[in-house]
């Protein structure tokens, strides 16, 4: 029985995992980095190591520092978390060998997920369709030239590395794809110390749509239904909501076969997500295997009811599943919003700093996992997923229209934020009507509908604005008056 | 006073019109009048109530012409002028904006992963001067205008803060 | 079709139904006192009124006033919250007059369900079973002597204004009924300006167990399940939970239909409450109808998904029921703490001033419904409630190591409140076991398993204590260094 | 120093042993070490890490010899003195409490109801000397101890803060 975790993470998704463990009396053991002495993670954990500067390769990347503390903490289990080690077989490995319990898959099981060419392999056997494309990594950019020209433009450079969108690129002509060669190869070894690029197909209009998998380890597996994360920009996804508009109970049923056959196929257990891409004509292809608790996850546990961080430990621990698929029923529709430190006018450019002031959105149904507080600081150093902004309702309108309600509420100072996009996104017909898409954003000129909806914001508080300025210079005149005269308005009650 | 707000074309002619104690005041905007109560204000910020609807607004940095204010979570730039400073801003010829700024400031922080020109080469805007990497993505920061290249203020794998002057651009 | 709601109520519920008009884009129109012109309702609704004087009477009580805003704002109708006017039927007979929605039933409805002497006869025609006790009002306190004396003490003296607790006592001697009858007059007349009342059997080891009525203006009516709110003190309720421990599907079908039976006995529309006593043996007996919606409703939209403001916005708008009985099922297990500003140690007195800063609490399935905010200040003039803390689980175990873990992150500066009396509740194995009964306090002798947890807690801190006073010390000693060396720890980062 | 705390009968002997600089801190506790990391402070409350566990930390109102702190949400009193104070603490006959105490103080704000005493009676403690009204709720005040009234401070239907005296009982 795992009795102490240690979370190799930190940000919103270390206190995710340091909730659940809080609640059912399980010890945590944070680490952190220079730049993360005063991070929430930290706080909140049972007890917190340092283990090294800022730079994730000293630090979240570290993989004997992170052994150290976990020896010397006396953690009997770790969790990833996604991003940093969560994908990285070796570490898996370290694990294993050292008898600490990772939460998650297999060394070998990570391994075979990871090597985006094996696996596809594993599901072609398995009868799961996939996308077509290189059969396997190419050794240089002349090979890349080479496939893509047989399989038609645009294509995908991937590295086989990457994963949450980074270490990919479109590309839709030969100039292109030499550049992208270079970018992608440079972003994987910058974030994962290493680089293998395969190429794929880019299908148009396309849809994200990714099924939760669930397997213990004797065996059991379910699907724990789908989420469509088609609301992206660069391969980054902004938007998930669950269930899918397209994904009926016949669907949902069908691909979800599929989905166990997949686990199965890479001996996968714990909890993890099977990618696919649906084209327009609605025909599913596997892409890949997200080998770890993922961002979107809390939309599915609205939706099934199930804490999927007590379900990991759980299976970690070597339980059966307490549950069959014909036991599992989705529970109304979930929307999550990702909140991220970025400048939308500025090509999404990374916005960071310190932030004086927040105001967290609550409500009935509305949950929002962060690690911001007043007086935190958005780290340049990091991602740029500040909280996560997830509401449920009967129906997909009243997810909707809370989350609306949720980002008006929500403030945070001294950083640029996606919510004012989302705000628009959210109030589209197109989005509305489920129209949604892997290219939404400029298939619906998403970003100058932004612009016009916030110059009408502007215009609407434009004598609010007014006010506000004739009311401050009255402070400070009646301010100068107080130093000289004893009688003033502002005497009784202003500061 | 007259205020004009960025992005809103509209011009405003607003003061105080009565004072009528216990914080509570009359102000006139281009000729109407609203009501407003006062419940909490210091240097930093004001909830009042205008004509029975609640604000929260929060000052961020302030000069003498222009204010950049927070209003119930939007955030909005005001400038200010008396008519006479508008009229001497005309006559100096004012009225052109940012175009005629020499510096390319970096709007993020990063590190420079590499950079696309020389001192001396021309440039026209929008062009690619240099990448910068925050975040573990690559961004790059294009030329605010047409112009030659009269000096690069960053090197390659050094840092830039937010608001550094990469080049400056004649 | 309502537009404008104007809410003539305060506090944390006046807050709970703007936040369902905002969502379904109807306007808000908030009414305020003296005392809260800088409450959080005023705040959040589209517009607000200032009505009057602190004391109830003089602003929340005061009709005339609230008729105006109401006609002079515009708007098309009035949700009462609870208390204040909720049960008023001369309110809501002067909004239908004044062609003004009365959100809740009609004055005739609702003055029979407040005469709960007319309502019990209308119960037993309907043979909904009641507690047995004086056949109607008593004139004086030689009748209630009478009828204490017949039905054999102890017995419950009951303001048929009263509600919620207040105007009730609890007497079982004829010198304490004597005393008693004086206080719940005064109490009765104080609160709501009248009194007339009823002498009740008061059944020991009895557990407090209510259900919600929903029926629309169509005749149309279903029940929207249990709750159980057995821990009281002074007949107060402090924790609600739903299911009840004791009511099986079985049991919560038979009393159900019952409960359909009493709201068609009292033509009632709209949302309400049929609260019953269960005794020992497992009999239910019928008290009364709260003619509102309740304090506790949020565990009951946990368990059923639904949002009930806007159940009954639709209701008051003449909509027909979206469902029927046989289409509702309980969905896991909600429990809910009222956090009250009270000395748990000194008899539970009110506790009220400013506070400073507070920390509500948050996560995956807790909702924090409260007018908190740090810099707020909790009145003397009205209700103690200052915070309503709700957690879902899909066990009960889930709900209540939610429930914890929330009343852990729960901080309120400035006022003493019940959260430790709660955490101390919630860890009881009897508790944990469901054993509840409305003597639950005194009978598992709580208060004092309070003070003992306390001073171990105490223990548990003393080192830290201890360690926070030496750098207190430390901190003033060097700014006393400071200012007069150039030299100092502090000099970087401390302020 | 000696520190006490309320409600815990242990006593403890504290001091810091070693300063590490960069805000970290070795304390010694009743002969046990621990390591204290220091992540911000002022006046008012103190964040830090002690032994890899981190609290937050309030202070409230403190004296010289008394402090009222808030760990982790917990609220705690802690007594203050050095062996010296403790000595001329006892000699001087100390350590009895609040019994010599002669006001009744009213622990809460509220309208009075009643007063059930009148000047020269005599009282037991937990007596009810008056009744509040407060949210709607009435309270009784008790005597804190036996003794005689001596003087009664309020008035029927008047007002009462927190703090007030409501009576000298001696």
């Amino acid at each position: 029985m795992i009795e102490k975790v240690l979370i190799a993470n930190r940000g919103e998704i270390a206190l995710r995992v340091i909730r659940t463990c809080q609640r059912l009396g399980i010890k945590t053991v944070a680490v952190y980095s220079d730049e993360d002495y005063n991070s929430m993670h930290v706080k909140k954990a049972t007890e917190a190591y340092h283990i090294g500067e800022a730079a994730p390769a000293k630090s979240y990347l570290n993989q004997e520092k992170i052994l150290d503390v976990m020896l010397s903490s006396g953690a009997d289990a770790v969790h990833p978390g996604y991003g940093f080690l969560s994908e990285n077989d070796d570490f898996a490995r370290l694990c294993e060998k050292n008898k600490i319990n990772f939460i998650g898959p297999t060394a070998d099981s990570m391994n075979l997920c990871g090597d985006k060419m094996r696996c596809k392999s594993a599901m072609l056997k398995a009868q799961v369709p996939t996308v077509p494309g290189s059969p396997g990594l190419v050794k240089d950019v002349e090979e890349a030239l080479n496939i893509a020209n047989k399989i038609g433009y645009p294509v995908l450079l991937k590295s086989v590395y990457g994963g949450g969108g980074r270490g990919i690129r479109l590309v839709t002509n030969d100039k292109e794809l030499r550049e992208g060669f270079e970018t992608v190869t440079s972003e994987s070894i910058s974030a994962v110390g290493k680089s293998a690029i395969i190429v794929e197909k880019f299908l148009e209009k396309t849809r994200h749509i990714e099924y939760q998998m669930c397997r213990d380890k004797h065996g059991n597996a379910v699907h724990l239904f789908e989420r469509e994360c088609s609301i992206q920009r660069r391969n980054q996804k902004l938007i998930e909501q669950t269930p899918s508009p397209v994904v009926d109970q016949k669907t949902r049923d069908r691909i979800g076969e599929l989905v166990v056959k997949a686990a199965e196929a890479v001996d996968y257990t714990n909890l993890g997500t099977a990618e696919f891409l649906r084209s327009d004509d609605g025909e599913f292809y596997f892409i890949e295997i997200n080998a770890r608790l993922q961002v979107e996850h809390p939309i599915s546990e609205m939706v099934s009811g199930l804490d999927f961080v007590k379900l990991q430990l759980d299976i970690a621990n070597g339980e059966p599943l307490p549950f069959k698929q014909k036991d599992l029923k989705m529970n109304g529709y979930a929307i999550e919003c990702r909140i991220n430190a970025e400048d939308t006018f500025l090509d999404f450019a990374p916005s960071t700093g310190p932030v004086p002031d927040v105001t967290i959105p609550a409500g009935p149904n509305v949950r929002c996992d962060t690690y911001l507080y007043p007086g935190c600081t958005v780290s340049p150093f990091y991602d740029s997923l500040m909280a996560k902004l997830c509401t449920w309702g009967q129906t997909f309108e009243e997810s909707r229209t809370r989350m609306l309600n949720a980002l008006n509420d929500f403030y945070i100072q001294g950083v640029e934020t996606s919510i004012p996009l989302y705000k628009t996104i959210l109030e589209t017909d197109e989005y509305k009507n489920g129209q949604l898409s892997t290219d939404f954003l400029k298939r619906f000129n998403i970003i100058e509908r932004l612009k016009k909806d916030l110059k009408e914001e502007k215009i609407k508080n434009s004598e609010t604005a007014v006010a506000a300025a004739i009311l401050h210079s009255e402070y400070f005149k009646s301010r100068i008056q107080n130093s000289t005269q004893s009688n003033s308005t502002w005497k009784n009650k202003l500061d | 006073m007259e205020y004009k707000i960025q992005d809103v074309e509209k011009a405003f002619e607003g003061e105080i019109t009565e004072r009528l104690g216990n914080n509570a005041y009359v102000i006139k905007i281009n000729d109407v009048e609203h009501q407003v109560k006062i419940l909490t204000m210091d240097s930093r910020g004001i909830e009042f109530i205008l004509d029975q609807k609640y604000h929260k607004v929060k000052y961020l940095d302030n000069t003498t012409n222009e204010m950049n204010i927070v209003i119930d979570n939007v955030p909005m730039t005001l400038n200010m002028h008396s008519r006479f400073d508008e009229i001497v801003f005309k006559n100096s010829g004012g009225g052109a904006t940012g175009n005629a700024q020499l510096s390319l400031k970096s709007q993020i922080p990063g590190k420079v992963v590499s950079i696309a020109v020389a001192e001396g080469d021309s440039v026209k805007q929008g062009d690619v001067v240099c990448t910068l990497e925050s975040m573990k993505m690559q961004v790059s920061v294009k030329s605010h205008k047409d112009g030659s290249v009269k000096s690069i203020k960053i090197k390659q794998g050094g840092s830039v803060a937010k608001g550094d002057v990469i080049a400056e651009i004649e």
